[in-house]
């Protein structure tokens, strides 16, 4: 049962023998990366297409974008989402608006993984969730798979989309999750899935916290609340249809993310539901994140600070009750 | 895609100046006197309020035209920054779709009504979509460079940014790239002495941008940007050097800016009135008209005759550029993504 | 009558008088920066302390950061908001954490001013809002005045706290907006303005927009609906009372930002509402916010772009009669 | 404030290698030893699933003693990076405070429980607060280094970084800052030759990072990395340098990572057993050791009590740190920060 590292693996390695455009560019990659995601692939593909990059993060997108507005299919890596931030220029003022500005003339075909996120005591540098500061910037898709299956589809769909899109790989996930087989066909971006179905309340969530929200979910279960599960899959394109009918359904929603609360995509979701579906509402929204701080290294702190099952079945119970 | 197939700007690449023919040296003179040409239409349009926004050229002609005439159009890969009119020009951008631009209406290239003007960007001749944002196209022409040594297609890439931009940090890591891999990548400064107000001894502790060159073990050369063979001439040999797999190259061409940074700026505001004086008696267009007269290269007649020919093309093209329609505002919400939310993407890009 | 430039101008002065540990750095600034905000100021101060720094903005906030922890108080200037990309390791991975990681022991006292904003046919790279980016990280403090008084006061505030502040600067305000005369004195950070009172809707607001929901609000009134204004000031500390406690009044909430719709501050404003004052709520959470789109140039897209006063009173009145 | 005093270290500074007493050597030794025997026992605790992480300094002591005991302690500036212990330890930072730091538990400096272990950071020896972020350190230690300028004190600051943060647009934008400032500030590369698992061939393209400094009008020397007396005298040549208003050195320390990069590393994958049976051979600190012996600065037995006394310490230190309480829960809102919403600012910071 492969995991969700090597469902990335896989991905690569697919995508590699099927189109000579794909090359991989990070720091450490021809090693196999910190993470071994890229293992092997050195051997299989060469230097030329896996390339060991200078420790300098702008460069890394920036020279991606220059090579795909030049034919090729880059999938840059970030060693840690953490380290996204010295390459935020290329992202947002160059990747982003590539399409929009050039009439769609141009496009800026690049990847960019990045591993993120906590519970995995990697401390303050190598477990922030940066995906919030992403979600306001047009151009940017942004795709958190949560199971390997979709791990390998969505990437797949990210490395074949025109445009540039964040794909970012929950730590946690990488050796916890497996799928019994992986798929060999992409998944269309911006279509969440209801992983679990229930009546009485809707958790939002993407990335690890989709399965703290299901072991809450199993856990209400037998408390009598039956509580629907809504893995957004990708933040951009944010499936509106989704998130919406699941509410109108249970009339309650709880939304549940592992980034800062202030601010985060959480904030988002919350809000498309208070304008959209206020009608059908029988209780407020309810966030359910880490508190406003940063992200500690030891490890009760760390506990402390990322949502339990404990805590997310707790604020269940709350507003179910409500 | 709305490219547009390059036009016959440039017919034959030689190595050095001394090989360039006469019809080379009038066909480089008369790039740079449009260009000239353009910008002063445009400063004429902003000071008359028609046009909201421009970032002239004036003292770069001949950096831009020389450097850009070494380059076969459509197969060499051309990143420009916000000042790099000449060089669209010399590789075949098109008046009308260049007064488009600078009117923000709806043009098929540089961004059409939705960029900043004259920030250049054209599929077919490669050049690669410019913005604002100082030195950002320095690494991307290293991943494009990267990419045509990849495929082995023998083409080179050229990157133009200002003495400014070399402080930036991505100026260093594109650098590092380029030397490390040793891609086939001209590197040209068009150093003007000045970011916008601060002079180049505020921004470093060198006197040339080609000093920075040895660190990364590339070679750096200064060039008298002012005159178009000698830009010509080293650009082609950086660009031979790059062809045969010779890797990077650091030209730094030291010019004159001789307007304010852009038409927001006032550079009465930090230069003398006696720097302001001396910028007038240097005008490379000028210079560069004067010498292909005495070396009998180009008569006053031919020479005025071709201002005539350049007026009434700009003219007509603003007359166009004018009156042609405002962009549909329904047009605001295109070409954010290619593919729509829940659409698998094509199986081949 | 000074303008809000002005008001900046002046309360650096003032500060720079009272402090000598006060320097300023950023690109051009010697020559008074390309908005004139510190005009005169090195003439006065001298050019130890009003730096005309290299092209480089991470360098320009590092370099702030270095300065602050050895016991100075710089105030970098971005030219533009648009260009604090290249800063965004520097200020969301170091100065964010500066007193968190050190248990307080160090600080970063600096304020980062950024002129922002559309309006002023800055086309796409010199009228970006890029606030919202900021929202989520703790440490970073966000002050968005929309008066020349305010603009001055908070000014004072920002560069007094002990804390990291980024301060934004409406470009379209500088030379519109004026005071009868300027403060002396700070005013506290995370303290919401009501700028109009009204019982029928609430609009949450900041920046620029301020005054469009204030001509909006002019033109509801004159329909008969009383549309009260609040100005948030600060986008963190958020005012959470004064934003509920006008919603709980009116039970109508719009909020109105000029950032991207999708992830920006009114994403968290209308989450807020939603989560604590539901009870109150007689309607949606209305967001009114420019299109996911990229800022365009032309000046019939951009006026298609920014919410108008026109725009708003349709939401008002759509919202009013809900 | 959590600070401590500093510990009287050193006494006295003496501009090169040749005037350090015999004390000063012992005093070296000390110090290498000790912070060989801190990264042994990190290892192993880490080993036994005592501790999460562990970057350690193997390899690098004579470079990080060496440079710090050219510093005066309490007065000049130190940034350091993650592989920095001995640095700490030289400077006055007490084992107590490492140990609890390596625990993640409450300790008073390095951030207590929240920051990574061994991120030094401690107002009294003015260790400026380290992150694991690479290369940003730079460019703060160029902003200390104006601040001291600005006040005219005259204390130096030192920056640590590794070979691999030379790549990063920071590095870049620091010594610019530098040299155009004539900053009093020390640039000290710890290069061993590896960022993880990258080799400084793949990193840039010259044989030396000392290379760099030319372009920016700034010195720059290769230095014996593995030698605490060569690492000295350069360091205290280019701090005098800098205290007499001579502006910044860049110093290439060439040294060995005895180690993997950290204790989520596995060299094994990236370099072959040659290799790391080579490295074995090359510890600077037995190296000093023998070279103390063979000049009778020291006796084999005193390095033996000496090992002694430190394996005791550090025994203690441990047994402290692991039983000390885990943190409360609710100090995790605490100093986000330091004034509240609402509230006004002090009248003086
Ligand atoms: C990253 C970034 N920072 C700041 C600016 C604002 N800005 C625009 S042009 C310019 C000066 C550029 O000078 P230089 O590189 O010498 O080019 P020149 O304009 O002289 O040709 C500045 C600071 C910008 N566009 N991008
Ligand atoms: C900005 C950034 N990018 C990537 C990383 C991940 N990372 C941590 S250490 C390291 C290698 C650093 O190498 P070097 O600078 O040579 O120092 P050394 O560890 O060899 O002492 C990398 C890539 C990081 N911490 N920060
Ligand atoms: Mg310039
Ligand atoms: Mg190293």
């Amino acid at each position: 049962m492969p995991t969700f590292l090597e469902a990335i693996r896989e991905g690569l390695r697919q995508e590699m023998e099927r189109d000579q455009r794909v090359i991989l560019l990070g720091e450490d990659l021809g090693e196999g990366g910190v993470f071994r995601a890229t293992e092997g692939l050195v051997e299989r593909f060469g230097r030329e297409r896996v390339i060991d990059s200078p420790l300098a993060e702008s460069s890394i997108v920036g020279v991606s974008i220059g090579a795909s507005l030049n034919g090729l299919v880059p999938v840059p890596e970030i060693q840690f989402a953490d380290y996204i931030h010295p390459a935020m220029n290329q992202l947002v003022n160059e990747a982003a608006k590539i399409r929009y500005l050039s009439l769609g003339t141009f496009h800026c075909p690049i990847t960019v993984r990045m591993p993120f996120g906590g519970g995995v005591h990697g401390g303050p540098f190598h477990s922030q969730c940066v995906e919030s500061m992403f979600l306001g910037i047009p151009g940017l898709k942004i795709v958190i798979p949560s199971t390997a299956t979709d791990a390998k589809a969505l990437l797949l769909s990210a490395i074949r989309d025109p445009d540039p899109v964040l794909f970012f790989e929950h730590k946690y996930l990488y050796r916890r999750q497996r799928a019994d087989a992986l798929p060999n066909e992409p998944l269309p971006l911006g279509v969440a899935q209801v992983r679990r179905e229930g009546k009485d309340l809707t958790i939002v969530s993407y990335g690890a916290m989709v399965h703290v929200a299901l072991a809450a979910a199993e856990a209400a279960s037998r408390e009598g609340v039956a509580v629907e599960v809504v893995d957004l899959r990708t933040l951009c394109p944010l499936d509106r249809e989704t998130v919406l009918a699941s509410v109108r359904k249970t009339s309650k929603a709880l939304v549940l993310y592992e980034a800062n609360r202030t601010g985060g995509a959480g904030a988002e979701v919350a809000a498309l539901i208070a304008e959209e579906a206020f009608e059908d509402l029988d209780g407020p929204v309810v966030r359910l994140a880490p508190p406003d701080v940063h992200f500690p290294f030891n490890s009760t702190l760390e506990q402390a600070y990322l949502p339990t099952s404990d805590s997310v079945l707790a604020a269940i119970r709350k507003l179910a009750a409500y | 895609m709305a490219s547009s197939a390059p036009a016959a700007a440039i017919t034959q690449q030689r190595d050095t100046a001394n090989s360039l023919t006469e019809d080379d040296l009038r066909r480089l003179y008369e790039l740079m006197a449009l260009a000239k040409a353009c910008d002063e239409k445009a400063w004429t349009l902003h000071r008359q309020g028609r046009i909201s926004f421009v970032a002239p050229c004036r003292g770069h002609e001949a950096a831009q035209v020389g450097s850009a005439y070494a380059l076969r159009p459509g197969q060499d890969v051309v990143f420009t920054y916000y000042r790099d009119i000449a060089v669209g020009l010399t590789l075949g951008m098109d008046l009308p779709n260049m007064f488009l631009s600078l009117f923000g209406k709806e043009a098929l290239v540089n961004g059409g009504s939705r960029h900043m003007p004259w920030h250049l960007c054209h599929t077919g001749l490669k050049l690669m979509p410019a913005t604002s944002v100082v030195a950002t196209q320095i690494p991307q022409a290293a991943g494009a460079a990267l990419a045509a040594k990849y495929r082995n297609d023998d083409s080179v890439t050229i990157v133009y940014f200002g003495d400014g931009a070399t402080s930036e940090g991505d100026f260093h890591e594109a650098l590092n790239w380029a030397a490390i891999h040793r891609l086939p990548l001209v590197f040209l400064c068009e150093n003007n002495g000045y970011a916008i107000s601060t002079p180049v001894s505020r921004q470093m502790s060198v006197t040339s941008v080609a000093d920075r060159a040895a660190g990364y073990g590339v070679p750096g050369h200064i060039v008298d940007g002012s005159d178009p063979l000698a830009v010509y001439g080293a650009t082609a040999e950086a660009v031979a050097r790059a062809r045969r797999g010779g890797g990077p190259t650091l030209l730094d061409a030291h010019m004159r800016r001789l307007r304010a940074h852009t038409s927001d700026d006032d550079n009465r505001r930090y230069m003398t009135p006696e720097q302001i004086e001396e910028l007038r008696k240097h005008d490379p267009v000028d210079e560069f008209r004067q010498k292909l007269i005495r070396r009998g290269a180009l008569t006053q007649e031919a020479a005025q005759h071709l201002d005539d020919t350049i007026r009434e093309a700009i003219d007509q093209a603003v007359e166009m550029a004018e009156a042609a329609p405002e962009p549909d505002v329904a047009s605001l919400a295109t070409e954010v993504f290619g593919v729509a939310a829940g659409q698998l993407p094509p199986a081949s890009l």
